[in-house]
């Protein structure tokens, strides 16, 4: 009794912690060993850089996440970021004052993800395929609304500033748009009806629509979010380099699943958050940052980083598997979780 | 005024007729029983109210007035509360959030704190003691049940409908639930039941509806009324009850398992099966039935026991060694392990032979003439052999997955509840087959949450309870309420 | 052809700190090193914009290998963009952050690098912009100009192909800075030529792209529809000539293509490819340019590599000293 | 009965085709459609044209349905394929028999397989995310071995001429291998055990496990047999260019991904199979010729190409809906194959 009270008791943050020990564990033990290895990455400017490089992909994860826990995929999210930068860039080039040109970069993202909706919720297409799909139309309009070049822009204003290169309160300002979009991730997730229905769409999709959840609403919502958080991550990288490129973006899409995934979230759908997802485009950023460090051939990182993820997602696969198991229940749950067969 | 009517209803399936012009009411606090054969279409009706399915003809009313229910939404906000054959809840989610699902407590933001306290109040209020912070997926099926009825109230549900909530429930389960419905109709509440155990219908309802082949076949208080009319209802002819017919001339112990446990299951059991005999298994829902038969047939790991066919140990942790060692299982859930669903029906049947026999070449002409041996044998009704096996109904599909161990050849054959879901007419066959496979010499187990199937098939009837043998009665002899005293841990005090 | 000839670091011919041979007298003058070179000490950083091309490969590759062959004191790091101006961007500041001296870059983007280079020059780290250049002020950029060498190429498409001259282009990657440049340079070459550019379409800079793309293009241009492809680089350069041999019109189509690899120099030999503009790796020069900046010596703002012409009339001073094996 | 009959009697060549009509429709509307408004098309070479350009996709999607029907995935097809290009490519430089330098190549694929069945079906990760992680990691060791260099090899052999550019009973060399490898997967599918374990893995996994399917055998080969067709792909490729090029193969997996999908094999695995898959390559192949003939923009192609893309999944979705309902069963199927939630 005394156990269930103080799993009653305590705060949600706590258990958000708890349910993704395994990340943080590694994370934290990565930390330490850094310390020892290799002190350079405690400099501030380094860490800064770390926070600043995990915010591009981070932001995309965090839309991403929604889209995940419904089961589903999303492959158009580097496309969409190189779209909305260089509708930005054009704007602001057109004259156009740079909060609506940014704002109208957004809706772009918003309109990716209606279309994703659309191919997902009504024409019933399979993510993968739906949003490969748009991943391939959407670079050919970015490349054919630039004529295929970079777009440079007087990146000068406050705002990019702040979105781009900026430091607020000391940290930069990506990162803190990073935090800002994931704590009002995991407060939607946690806080919201919608956020609840995408873990009912995912987890038992029979059951949400026998309980009346707005199945096709949440997915199209569930799709806009992972546009417009692509289209901010456009907005934020055509702010900190003042030019819209029709080819950013390019593996936004595979790291941003990489981070959600090794964040513990399932890609069957159901399970999971934003908190892991934080955790691993960190882990992401710092793997990265670490092996630039210790000079390891550009060459050996990819076989480094292959393995690493392999390594992280068994981790947190354990870690959930730990959670999920309750004695009577382990046939149906190692059924469900370590069905090889899925995707 | 009635609270519920339903007018002329009509609902067909790309042609079928699953519903025909059906008429009923239902006053406050009224239980009324839903009774029919598998697919007379009682769950469809029951869809059409909580708005899974549209109507085609006919019309709802509620309290007088013509009400269009286009979704589930509706019918919540009509105050109909809908508990499926299906469990809708949401395994991974905590008790207390699938109580308050859809009518999160909080303005916009949902308020959790309230939602546990709201979730804790309303389950003591309904007597039932469940941890609101636990996962649904870690609760038994029988909690798992109540929530769910515990969920429909939860939504001030005025009418409450329940289709099959006790198939999956035994004992003091059914009974608890029982009284919750009971003590719903005190307060006003209609509820619509259905049940395929006439027994309950008679302790519980006010009033009863029979379908069959989707028109009403009969209407009228409870009370006037008594078991073999509302079965001739159903059937539409006399109903034959099962005769205990069992095979006399058993041979050899063929099955053999010795202090088998599996850690917090099962309690070192050990039972015997001779040629040519049938031994059923009885115990509630949860009692170990299936995991027995999981672990004899090496599927599960076992702690400790062991298993042996014709005298011979066999390997545990691989289904593949025990169906060479010549046992077979026929699984609970059919549709999910029990055939190949996206397979056609000649693909399915060889399946077992081709991997008992480590075959690595398939001749599609042979296996269509197989596939035409046991469509004939067993009565398979199937237009076309080539198709997906989903196509076919239940009983039919039950049949495919038996012509796949009879194809491969068995010794021993565990049958885990084979007529689940299974209506009258194929049960029967059902049982025929079986009975010929004991004469064969086949060695069979049948577990059964239905015990008059138990009593009408077995020699002898291993009774568990909690993961322990309890009691091993004689088929002939024993009756429904002495294999329940056992089966409620009666016996052990 | 043999494994003599495959580019890489086992190929890197001379033993002191010398330029290539694409580094004209001028450039030669401006790379000379006053310091030892065992008296070079310092950490060098270098960002190559991807590695999923070959020249961006082969230059990660390449310049720690001569560094540590040239100047053992000289402590090389590596990164790879992965083709993203953002990912390149931050490693830039990690690697200013980690404390080099010197900064070579390649950048994925001349816009778009320019924000870190001028954090890195601003903590007091000296820039080397290789290949493509960055648009800020740098201590030195090195290498030959895209757009001069579609130009060199445009003016000898005109002369070779004349009023008559019917032209396809198989493009770069579409995006590119290159891509654009190169496609720029033959159109400023082409003006007043009289050549038509028919067609252009993409084959990403790769092999096997270029031939698919060719053979569909000869299908859509029967004989006498055209007479002459430019290809954004060799690469491509050798798809479309083996889909014009396999077409049997060699005689009719003439190929000019941009790099000057090993290959492409047998082909001009050869007579399959007219030819090509040398567009040489900077490796060799950029790692001695670092090598000045460590030792404090000062450098010009732009070392610049001939844009040379490379046909059947001078091929034979080029061959085995091709931009990746020099 | 004799619509039964006949079902029963037609030979099941036919019932491939009639299972796949409506891939083969819309490929047979686009090419009268284009004996009209693209005669070009219709000359022998380009036609030779379009087979040899189907050929490397094909191989690759002919392996990759092999594990889609599994419900799995293989990302790492075009790492694959790279490397077993350079490897070739180095062995025969270094003096090695081609004969010898292929066989070794191809085991290199086999290899990644088996690395890939490891990892799904021993480590249980989910195969999206697993050949995700050896897609990286293969490309890391194929820029080691070549230091980043492409490796041209001298492929004057009869064997290369076979693989790469002649022609064969006036048929493109390479187009043959991929018609070979489709007969000998075709059968397979059908005539092997092997195959069968295939589709009941993929259809019906808990079924399967208690019927006793080698599951994880099954597995293994299902990606060996993909790796190979990767490693024959990269084979094929290198004997066509005369070159192992280590960033050779960049979007192979998408585009055979997209070829299996056309060609109706669902990626929930258990239904389709490769007669399909044959359509499929040949529809994109045809796809990219016709827009190169027609000279829509490099830009446009790809918008035009994600397009077709949505409406050939969408055709072919409905022609297995046709194919697979029945009447009882109408309420299951629809929820697995319409489900909108799973990938
Ligand atoms: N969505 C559907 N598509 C096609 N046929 C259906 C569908 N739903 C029900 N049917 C058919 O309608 C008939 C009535 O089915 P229903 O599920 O209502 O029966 P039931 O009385 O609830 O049976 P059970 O006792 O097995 O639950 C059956 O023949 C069934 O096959
Ligand atoms: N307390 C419980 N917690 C979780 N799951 C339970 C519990 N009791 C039963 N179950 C689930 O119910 C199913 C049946 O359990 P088990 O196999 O032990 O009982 P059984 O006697 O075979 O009952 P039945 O055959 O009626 O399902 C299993 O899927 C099991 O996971
Ligand atoms: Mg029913
Ligand atoms: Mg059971």
């Amino acid at each position: 009794m005394t156990e269930i009270k103080l799993a009653g008791q305590s705060p949600w943050i706590v258990k958000s912690v708890r349910n993704n020990w395994v990340t943080i564990v590694i994370f934290v033990a990565l930390l330490v060993a850094l310390a020892i290895f290799v002190p350079t990455f405690y400099q501030p400017a380094n860490l800064l850089n770390v926070a600043r490089q995990s915010s591009i992909v981070g932001v995309v994860a965090i839309g991403m996440t929604f889209v995940i826990l419904t089961g589903g995929i999303d492959l158009s999210v580097g496309s969409t970021l190189a779209l909305s930068g260089v509708t930005m860039a054009m704007l602001i080039n057109q004259g156009m004052v740079a909060g609506v040109a940014i704002l109208i970069a957004l809706l772009v993202g918003v309109g990716v993800g209606i279309i994703n909706g659309f191919i997902v919720a009504d024409l019933k297409i399979q993510p993968f395929i739906a949003t490969l799909a748009t991943m391939v139309a959407i670079t050919g309009v970015a490349l054919r609304v630039t004529s295929g070049g970079p777009q440079p822009f007087d990146n000068a204003g406050e705002i990019f500033n702040f979105l781009g290169s900026g430091n607020v309160l000391g940290l930069p300002g990506p990162f803190l748009v990073f935090l800002i979009v994931s704590v009002i991730a995991i407060l939607a997730l946690r806080y919201l009806a919608f956020g609840r229905y995408l873990y009912a769409i995912g987890g038992s999709p029979e059951a949400a629509r026998l309980t009346g959840v707005p199945t096709r609403r949440t997915l199209f919502i569930a799709y806009a979010i992972s546009g417009l958080a692509a289209a901010l991550a456009g907005v934020m990288t055509a702010s900190r380099l003042g030019v819209g490129a029709p080819t950013a973006g390019g593996l936004a899409n595979l790291d941003a699943i990489t981070a959600v995934v090794i964040g513990g979230t399932s890609l069957m759908g159901g399970i999971g958050g934003a908190v892991g997802t934080v955790f691993g485009a960190l882990l992401l950023a710092v793997l990265s940052n670490l092996m630039n460090l210790l000079g390891i051939s550009p060459f050996d990182q990819q076989t480094v980083k292959g393995a690493v993820i392999v390594l992280a997602v068994l981790l947190a696969m354990q870690a959930t598997r730990k959670r999920t198991s309750g004695r009577r229940d382990k046939r149906n749950r190692s059924e469900k979780n370590s069905d090889p067969s899925s995707k | 005024m009635p609270r519920l009517e339903v007018r002329g209803l009509s609902k067909s399936f790309l042609g079928a007729n699953a519903l025909q012009d059906v008429s009923f009411k239902i006053m406050p606090g009224e239980v009324l029983a839903l009774i029919g054969e598998n697919g007379a279409g009682k769950s469809t009706l029951i869809r059409i109210l909580s708005g899974a399915h549209r109507p085609d003809a006919g019309e709802v009313l509620i309290d007088g007035d013509k009400v269009d229910i286009s979704g589930p939404r509706d019918a919540e906000n009509l105050g109909i509360a809908t508990v499926y054959q299906e469990l809708s809840l949401f395994p991974e989610l905590s008790v207390a959030e699938n109580l308050v699902f859809g009518a999160f407590p909080g303005r916009g933001i949902i308020d959790w704190r309230a939602a546990k306290r709201e979730a804790g109040e309303f389950l003591t209020s309904l007597d039932v003691e469940i941890d609101v912070t636990k996962r649904v997926r870690d609760l038994s099926i029988a909690e798992k049940q109540m929530l769910e009825i515990a969920k429909a109230l939860y939504r001030r549900a005025q009418i409450v409908i329940l289709d099959e909530p006790t198939a999956v429930l035994g004992g003091e389960d059914v009974d608890h639930l029982l009284a919750l419905v009971q003590g719903l109709a005190k307060h006003g509440v209609s509820v619509i039941f259905v049940s395929h155990r006439l027994n309950e219908v008679f302790g519980l309802a006010d009033n009863y509806v029979v379908l069959k082949d989707g028109r009403l076949t009969g209407t009228g208080p409870i009370s006037q009324t008594n078991h073999d009319d509302l079965v001739s209802k159903m059937v539409g002819r006399e109903f034959a009850r099962s005769e205990r017919a069992v095979n006399k001339t058993v041979g050899d112990v063929v099955l053999e398992v010795e202090n088998l446990s599996v850690d917090g299951v099962l309690n070192s059991i050990s039972l015997t099966v001779r040629a040519g005999e049938v031994l059923g298994i009885a115990g509630l829902r949860g009692a170990g039935r299936t995991e027995l038969a999981r672990a004899i047939y090496g599927v599960d790991p076992i702690t400790a026991g062991v298993v042996r066919i014709k005298g011979l140990a066999v390997a545990n942790g691989s289904p593949l060694k025990t169906i060479r060692a010549g046992l077979g299982l026929v699984p609970e859930e059919r549709k999910t392990q029990g055939i190949f669903i996206a397979m056609s029906t000649a693909a399915n049947i060889p399946m077992v032979k081709m991997l008992k026999r480590g075959l690595h070449t398939i001749h599609p002409a042979e296996e269509r003439k197989l596939a035409e041996t046991y469509k004939t044998k067993l009565s398979i009704k199937v237009t076309n052999l080539a198709a997906a096996v989903a196509s076919l109904s239940g009983g039919n599909q039950q049949k495919v997955v038996l012509a796949k161990w009879l194809d491969a050849g068995v010794d021993v054959l565990i049958l885990d509840e084979p007529t689940r879901g299974i209506d009258i007419g194929a049960k029967q066959e059902i049982y025929q087959l079986i009975r010929e496979l004991c004469n064969q010499g086949l060695a069979i187990i049948v577990i059964s949450s239905e015990l008059p199937e138990v009593l009408a098939l077995s020699n002898r009837i291993l009774v568990l309870h909690h993961g322990d043998a309890v009691a091993e009665l004689d088929g002939q002899t024993a009756t429904e309420e002495q294999i329940m005293l056992h089966a409620v841990g009666g016996s052990r005090k | 052809t043999n494994a003599s000839s495959t580019p890489g670091s086992t190929s890197v011919a001379s033993d002191g700190p010398m330029p290539s041979i694409y580094c004209g007298d001028t450039c030669t003058k401006q790379l000379a090193l006053a310091a030892a070179p065992a008296d070079v000490k310092c950490d060098v950083g270098v960002s190559w914009s991807a590695t999923s091309f070959p020249y961006g490969a082969v230059s990660s590759q390449q310049i720690p290998d001569l560094a540590k062959k040239w100047f053992p004191g000289m402590s090389v790091t590596v990164t790879d963009g992965q083709g993203d101006a953002t990912i390149q961007s931050g490693q830039v500041d990690e690697m200013v952050a980690k404390g080099i001296k010197v900064l070579i870059i390649s950048p994925r983007d001349s816009d778009a690098l320019k924000g870190a280079v001028d954090r890195a020059v601003a903590a007091g780290v000296k820039v080397i912009a290789a290949d493509r250049n960055v648009n800020t002020t740098v201590d030195t950029y090195i290498g030959s100009d895209n757009v001069e060498a579609g130009v060199v190429s445009g003016k000898n498409i005109g002369s070779v192909l004349g009023k008559t001259g019917l032209l396809v282009e198989l493009a770069g990657s579409l995006g590119a800075s290159p891509t654009i440049a190169r496609g720029d340079g033959l159109r400023t070459g082409l003006t007043g030529s009289g050549v038509t550019i028919v067609d252009s379409q993409t084959a990403d800079y790769d092999q096997a792209k270029g031939l698919a793309v060719m053979q569909d293009l000869l299908q859509k241009y029967p004989s006498g529809a055209i007479n002459g492809v430019y290809t954004h680089n060799d690469q491509m350069a050798f798809g479309a000539i083996q889909a014009i041999k396999e077409a049997g019109r060699e005689s009719e189509i003439q190929v000019f293509s941009i790099d000057g690899e090993d290959k492409a120099l047998a082909d001009i030999q050869s007579g399959s490819m007219q030819s090509t503009v040398g567009y040489p790796l900077v490796t060799k020069e950029s790692v001695i340019a670092a090598a000045k900046l460590c030792s404090g010596e000062p450098i010009e703002k732009r070392i610049l590599l001939e844009s040379t012409l490379i046909d059947s009339k001078n091929v034979a001073d080029y061959v085995g000293k091709s931009p990746q094996t020099e």
